[in-house]
């Protein structure tokens, strides 16, 4: 019972991610009607935003230490952050602990800028494309950000720590009664799936409560007819790309302590975000968070020790055997809607 | 006994009863259209035809045979050729090449592997569909690809390729929907010359009344999924009912 | 000739006398020269160009003519290697048997595959081929090692039993693949002054196996069949209602490129009798379509320039530091020099994949057609300046 | 064509147009002519340093290849001469190798089996390349040095971990310096025991591939024999970036340390999530839970950040060795690059090396004669103090180091620190225990 317990914890935290991605993949789908395979490199920009303010805060200057040497005899030289000199060393050292959830603030205005750059410089001419194309073209971009960031950061992972406040685990087991240290939950990773809740609710219900929301989602539901009625669509629609950008993008930020951010962590949650667009169904919004969630949750069971001695490689292809058995069975995906995608 | 006939079908789309004890009869060799007002079902009742939806009841018979649970293609090939409301063609085809895929569909069935023949060594083929072009007056563009055609052009080579199958009924989805006016009387007196030239059964549905006198021999009336009434032209005209049911939507 | 009209009886003549004279073409220049980095002819790069080549025109009956983009066709391929190596293992070194089983065991893999993955269309279908594909790799490097070999790959050992050859020559080595008894890694050297060309065994087998795909593939393309596949492409509907089953002529199109795939796979291994399993991961299935797009979908001769093409880049243009770049512009003052290197820099050697992806975007937007609608709309323009006043159409379609 | 001359590159390149008219075609046979593969025959011998440039494993591959630079600048008799100075060894004079000038070409492995032996075909074939060294991964390694013995060229393994490099997959034409999961475990057990005590309960996490399988199993047989007992092992996928439901249930399991058999990304995310979960915090049978990382690396250790503070493993070099092979080698590359070696650029750099010495010693580039020369040869001053490479396997046996992730690092070099350097007598096996067959060394001919 615990066992289980514990790993549908652990799976909506791992389906946090998916669900995130997925959202936004399903907006860009939903709205513009377009399969973007660069959504895995925003996820990884986000990322890299967290990166990118705690190396911004961490910039320094070095300052001799009397007495000791480096490892080639030298004078040593250490390096002091420039935070330090303006705040003081207490305050200084608190800003950069805090990098990550203060690169939020940071990411969002570029998410937002990379999102609306996207769309209005690529995403744009391919509306009346084949959705091959489209898959192409943002395959190939998908590469060159990627690479681009690889060329700036280097190919290994680059830690980047969550506030030392947040570290640790929490007995949840003990809360509920269970033995203690048998459901253990770290911090960060509860901050991260209430942060996915709250993206996610704010999302639907800037959808649900906005006239811009409302626009947007008949638009989704029929975009000639709103077109027709003279509202001008397309603007509004850059601007939903700018959004799924961001919410890609601060799934990143966040989820950059969880795993030190590397140039492939894109392509590594691509694969398996369309796999969940795919499950819950093209076009659906509470299809895409759905299937994150379970997908996340039925992957952390195929993990457990003894699912995998009773079937050897369970763990490896779960998702995409489920993936199979949904397509095959319900051919639209969990939620999705008629004639969406079948050409 | 009609070459088709349909029995009490009906269909249900959830709450909504799209069609409901429809029975016709189409007699061979004649032109029969199928009229009513938007939402009249006339499209659900067409779509049953062809296997594309399956009646919740009824029968539906194609000379003596039953069409149900067949998939498309194999109603196509018991001999039933569907002309859309909006031209389908190959786009990215020739307009020759168009024209001989229903040849090679009737010569070789659903499937055939001829991954090892060149298409231009079918010599039969290559003049059926030859002789088809020219009837359709379409020879000259034989080289064109069919999507930058008119669409006057695109409607008489749907046409042509369905006509290419020699096939025993011939179904017409609202075939000038859409048209000008000269292009509409084109397709006219195009279906009208097949008319007389084949043996050959049409079943036509259309809204533009011009077009289903000049060519109908037998008309249905569809109203609310069910058929009101069903007669000849002339006496359809003048029938109150219809005029009634009509009313509501358009003169 | 061959059954072929004149104009493609005169394409596959090019490519043939293309691939025959391949080892001069590829070395143009002499091996003292600072150019002898872009000779391209020594044996491991051709053959992996008529190899990817295989694999590309296959890929292409597929993407090409139906529109189905399948993400997982290197799985075929990595199949194709495993059933080739197998065959080494335990039958003999003659290439012919791996080979053929190879496109076999491909071929039926293929048909599973497909008979699943083409109930659905659309990127429906690319990610079911997507999801097999990746199951296939997570499985060969894991759990089913003993078949696969896992991360090592699987390879020959002295200790096999090769039961129609021997576990090991005379000297105590591991035999090598061979075509009754011609070694693939024979070679012979032509020196014509400081120019040197190389002619290899494997190559010339590979690049036979590579003008036979090629010539199926014309016949393919200009068969009813080939037809019908392109029907599919362009109006499911239509086929559907002109008494045409589309299924079973998108999964012969399914097996047919499987089985391409595991010509390639199995000439692979009999080139280099090793399979490792990430040649089935699905950035290997995007390598092909890469490749195919690059080159020109839905033509004949796309896919394979377009495989020439990615080889080309990945094995010399990668190999570009900038110590050959401060050569090349050297003539420069010293500080535009460096400029120069500096942008330049982060676009060649190591950031070849860079340059790949800026490149396949600006295909995909400026260029649908590949390579080949680029040269056509060359060749065009150049008419078109001699004849000025001939109205240009509408594009051909790209043979 | 009049001018034409069939022959074999190495007639080629000795004698120029000598030969024409004289020899006879000799088309399609393997190389009669030349000697052995691609025998050096101008005034220069070329080495192929085959490693990751793109993929994973670049920012490793690139320190292999700073490693290999220097290496070759040293044979050439440029720089200080690095370990050329303290090796015990004085075959090497720096007028390159055979009185002939280093030259070398670079090959990108991209970490895949395919592409590297597709690279290091490249540089055989294309470049004339008489030896192949490099890598980062033992599938690499393995496929790579399979190609070589195929090709008749020397193959000097670089980073692989993994026994079968130069157990079950070893080859006559390869040869490996690095140390191997068996040593790693052997080394890491006693230490172990001596620290968290002889009866722990272990849990481990293995990637879901060959090495991880070696590796496993090696810690495992030594741990057990100290006392230890392992309560579950679990294979993680190699493509796992989130290895959280894999460590969660780790306590619940009585297990009171979790042994991480994983590397690269998969040791940086495990490790990093083993960290959040705030195991190390925990008591589980009245004892302090701990990590242990049978292979560490410090590029590796840097992208897990502070999370190795305190957690033991083992490593094949490091460069805080106080020993004068080490000292003069991180002062020539810091001197170089800025900033100390990893011990991936530490056993390029000694191989490439440990193989020109082996040439001048064998007086030929011929590798069977390199092979014997290499062959129970044994050195000093290579930094990990006396070194076997054994003849019946072409592993080298030396010391292995035991170190730890330190505390309060000075600088972002400094993250391990060196606990005990176990001597090699500990960590000697039987050569035959993992089987295979070297066969016999193919020179090519």
């Amino acid at each position: 019972m615990d066992a289980i317990l514990l790993q549908i914890l652990n799976g909506l935290d791992k389906g946090s991610a998916y669900a995130l991605i997925a959202l936004g993949l399903t907006l860009i789908f939903g709205t513009l009607g377009v399969v973007n395979f660069a959504h895995g490199a925003l996820f990884m920009i986000g990322a890299f935003c967290s990166v990118t303010l705690s190396r911004l805060f961490s910039l320094s200057h070095k300052v001799e230490v009397p007495g000791e040497t480096d490892f080639l005899g030298n004078p040593l030289k250490k390096d002091v952050p420039y935070l330090y000199d303006i705040f003081g060393e207490s305050t200084g050292a608190a800003i950069i602990d805090w990098a990550v959830p203060l690169s939020i603030l940071f990411a969002i205005p570029i998410m937002l800028a990379v999102g609306y750059a996207m769309e209005r410089g690529l995403i744009k001419h391919f509306y009346k494309r084949p959705h091959a194309d489209q898959i192409l073209v943002t395959f190939g971009l998908a590469i060159v950000l990627q690479e681009v960031i690889k060329y700036y950061f280097g190919a290994n992972p680059i830690p980047t720590p969550a506030p030392s406040a947040f570290t640790g685990s929490f007995d949840f087991g003990a809360m509920l009664g269970f033995d203690p240290n048998t459901i253990i939950y770290p911090y960060w990773r509860l901050v991260y799936f209430a942060f996915a809740v709250v993206i996610i609710g704010a999302v639907f219900s800037f959808l649900q409560f906005t006239t811009f929301g409302m626009v947007v989602r008949a638009g989704m539901a029929d975009r000639e007819t709103v077109g027709l009625l003279g509202i001008n669509i397309d603007r509004r629609f850059t601007i939903m790309f700018g959004i799924a950008a961001a919410v890609a993008g601060l799934a990143g930020v966040m989820y950059a302590p969880i795993n030190s951010p590397n140039y492939h962590m894109g392509m590594d949650f691509l694969v398996l975000s369309f796999v969940v667009v795919v499950v819950g169904g093209m076009g659906s919004l509470p299809g895409a968070v759905l299937a994150g969630f379970l997908l996340g949750v039925l992957e952390s069971f195929a993990s457990m020790r003894e699912v995998i001695d009773l079937i050897p490689g369970i763990n490896q292809v779960i998702i995409y055997l489920v993936a199979i058995i949904i397509l095959l069975t319900r051919p639209r995906g969990l939620m999705g809607r008629k004639g969406v995608m079948e050409d | 006994m009609g070459i088709l006939e349909v029995k009490n079908v009906g269909k249900r789309f959830g709450g909504l009863q799209a069609l409901s004890e429809v029975n016709l009869s189409v007699a061979e060799n004649s032109c029969h259209a199928i009229i009513g007002p938007n939402g009249a079902g006339k499209s659900t009742l067409l779509n049953c035809l062809v296997g594309k939806l399956i009646p919740d009841s009824g029968s539906v018979m194609f000379d003596g045979q039953s069409v149900l649970g067949r998939a498309p293609y194999e109603i196509n090939q018991m001999g039933i050729s569907r002309v859309f409301q909006t031209p389908e063609i190959f786009g990215d085809l020739t307009v020759m090449e168009n024209m001989m895929i229903p040849i090679f569909a009737k010569r070789d069935g659903a499937f055939r592997m001829h991954a090892f023949e060149t298409i231009t060594n079918e010599k039969q083929v290559v003049e059926q569909a030859e002789k088809m072009l020219e009837e359709m007056n379409m020879a000259d563009k034989r080289h064109m690809h069919a999507a930058a055609m008119s669409r006057g052009d695109k409607r008489r080579l749907e046409i042509g390729m369905c006509l290419s199958q020699e096939p025993r009924l011939l179904l017409l989805d609202e075939p000038t929907a859409g048209m000008a006016r000269a292009d509409t009387n084109n397709t006219i007196d195009l279906l009208k010359q097949i008319k007389e030239e084949r043996d050959i059964t049409i079943a036509i549905i259309e809204h533009d009344m011009h077009v289903v006198f000049s060519l109908a021999d037998r008309i249905t009336v569809l109203a609310q999924g069910t058929p009101l009434v069903e007669d000849d032209p002339q006496n359809i005209k003048g029938n109150p009912k219809v005029r009634e049911a009509y009313l509501g939507e358009s003169a | 000739m061959f059954g072929l009209e004149k104009k493609d009886t005169s394409l596959l003549l090019i490519v043939a006398v293309l691939t025959m004279f391949a080892p001069f073409i590829l070395n143009p220049f002499p091996t003292d020269s600072a150019l002898a980095q872009f000779n391209a002819g020594y044996p491991d790069l051709m053959q992996r160009f008529v190899i990817f080549g295989i694999f590309a025109i296959g890929f292409n009956i597929l993407f090409g003519l139906t529109g189905y983009l399948s993400f997982g066709h290197a799985a075929f391929l990595g199949v194709g290697s495993y059933a080739a190596v197998w065959m080494f293992k335990l039958i003999g070194m003659n290439v012919l048997p791996a080979i053929l089983l190879a496109i076999i065991v491909s071929g039926l893999f293929s048909v599973i595959i497909g008979y699943v993955s083409l109930r659905r269309s659309g990127i429906y279908f690319s990610i079911l081929t997507l999801a097999f594909a990746q199951m296939s790799f997570a499985l060969a490097y894991s759990v089913l090692t003993p078949i696969t070999g896992g991360e090592t790959g699987l390879q020959l050992a002295l200790d096999d039993p090769r039961i129609l050859g021997v576990s090991q020559t005379a000297e105590g080595n591991i035999p090598v693949p061979s075509l009754f008894g011609l070694e693939m890694r024979s070679t012979a050297e032509l020196v014509v002054g400081p120019w040197e060309f190389v002619f290899n065994v494997g190559y010339y087998t590979s690049a036979l196996f590579m003008l036979a795909s090629f010539y199926l593939a014309i016949r393919i393309f200009r068969s009813p069949f080939g037809m019908m596949l392109r029907a599919v492409k362009s109006n499911q509907q239509r086929m559907n209602y002109t008494g045409l089953n589309t299924r079973p002529y998108t999964l012969a199109a399914f097996v047919i490129s499987g089985m391409y795939a595991g010509l390639a796979g199995g000439l692979m291994a009999s080139m280099d009798p090793l399979a490792g399993a990430e040649r089935m991961q699905w950035t290997a299935s995007g390598e092909v379509v890469l490749m195919t797009i690059l080159g020109g979908a839905g033509t004949l001769i796309g896919p394979v320039l377009g495989a020439g093409f990615i080889k080309y880049f990945e094995n010399i243009f990668s190999k570009i530091n900038d110590n050959v770049l401060h050569g090349w512009f050297a003539f420069l003052p010293d500080g535009m020099e460096d400029f120069v290197v500096f942008i330049i820099h982060p676009f060649i050697g190591k950031g070849w994949h860079l340059t790949l992806g800026i490149l396949f975007m600006m295909v995909v937007i400026f260029l649908p057609g590949g390579l080949v609608e680029g040269g056509q709309r060359i060749s065009s323009w150049v008419r078109g300046r001699k004849s000025e006043d001939k109205a240009k159409g509408k594009t051909e379609p790209a043979e | 064509m009049t001018k034409s001359d069939v022959t074999r590159r190495g007639v080629l390149k000795s004698g120029a147009m000598v030969g024409a008219g004289v020899a006879l075609p000799t088309i399609f046979t393997a190389s009669s002519a030349a000697a052995y593969t691609n025998e050096p025959t101008g005034s220069s011998v070329t080495l192929g340093f085959n490693v990751p440039q793109t993929g994973p494993y670049a920012d490793e591959g690139a320190d292999e290849l700073r490693a290999y630079e220097l290496a070759v600048e040293h044979l050439n008799g440029g720089g200080d001469g690095g370990m050329m100075n303290t090796f015990s060894s004085k075959a090497l004079k720096g007028n390159g190798i055979l009185g002939k000038k280093v030259e070398f070409v670079t090959g990108d492995t991209q970490t895949k089996s395919d592409a590297a032996r597709a690279s290091a075909k490249s540089m055989i074939e294309k470049d004339g390349a008489v030896m192949i060294t490099g890598g980062s991964s033992s599938g690499v390694a393995v496929a790579v040095q399979a190609l070589c013995q195929e090709a008749g060229v020397i193959f000097m393994a670089g980073l692989t971990h993994s026994n079968d490099t130069t157990g079950k997959d070893k080859r006559a034409n390869g040869f490996r310096h690095f140390f191997n999961s068996y040593m790693s475990g052997a080394a890491l057990a006693p230490i172990l025991a001596k620290n968290y005590g002889n009866d722990r309960k272990a849990y481990h996490l293995t990637a879901d591939y060959n090495w991880g399988y070696t590796t496993e199993e090696a810690v495992r047989t030594s741990t057990e024999a100290m006392g230890w007992e392992t309560v579950a092992a679990v294979k993680t996928p190699l493509t796992a970036t989130d290895f959280s439901s894999y460590i969660a249930p780790v306590l619940q399991s009585g297990a009171d340390v979790l042994v991480l058999n994983h590397y690269g990304g998969n040791m940086v995310n495990s490790l990093t999530n083993a960290v959040q979960f705030g195991l190390r915090d925990k008591l589980v049978n009245n004892k302090n839970f701990e990590i242990v990382v049978p292979l560490y690396s410090r590029l590796m250790a840097k992208g897990a950040g502070a999370n190795v503070k305190g957690i033991y493993g083992s490593t094949n070099w490091h460069w805080s060795l106080q020993d004068e092979g080490s000292k003069a080698f991180v002062k020539s590359f810091g001197t170089k690059y800025g900033f100390p070696p990893s011990q991936a650029a530490h056993t390029c750099y000694v191989q490439a090396l440990l193989y020109a010495d082996a040439c001048e010693r064998a007086g030929t580039f011929n590798p069977c004669g390199v092979a014997e020369a290499l062959e129970g040869f044994e050195f000093d001053g290579m930094g990990n103090g006396k070194t076997l490479y054994r003849a019946d396997d072409h592993q080298c046996f030396k010391d292995v180091l035991v170190v730890r992730g330190k505390e309060n690092p000075t600088s972002e070099f400094d993250l391990l620190e060196i606990v005990e350097v176990t001597p090699v007598s500990q960590v000697t096996y039987d050569a035959s225990i993992f089987g295979g067959d070297l066969g016999t060394c193919n020179n090519g001919a």
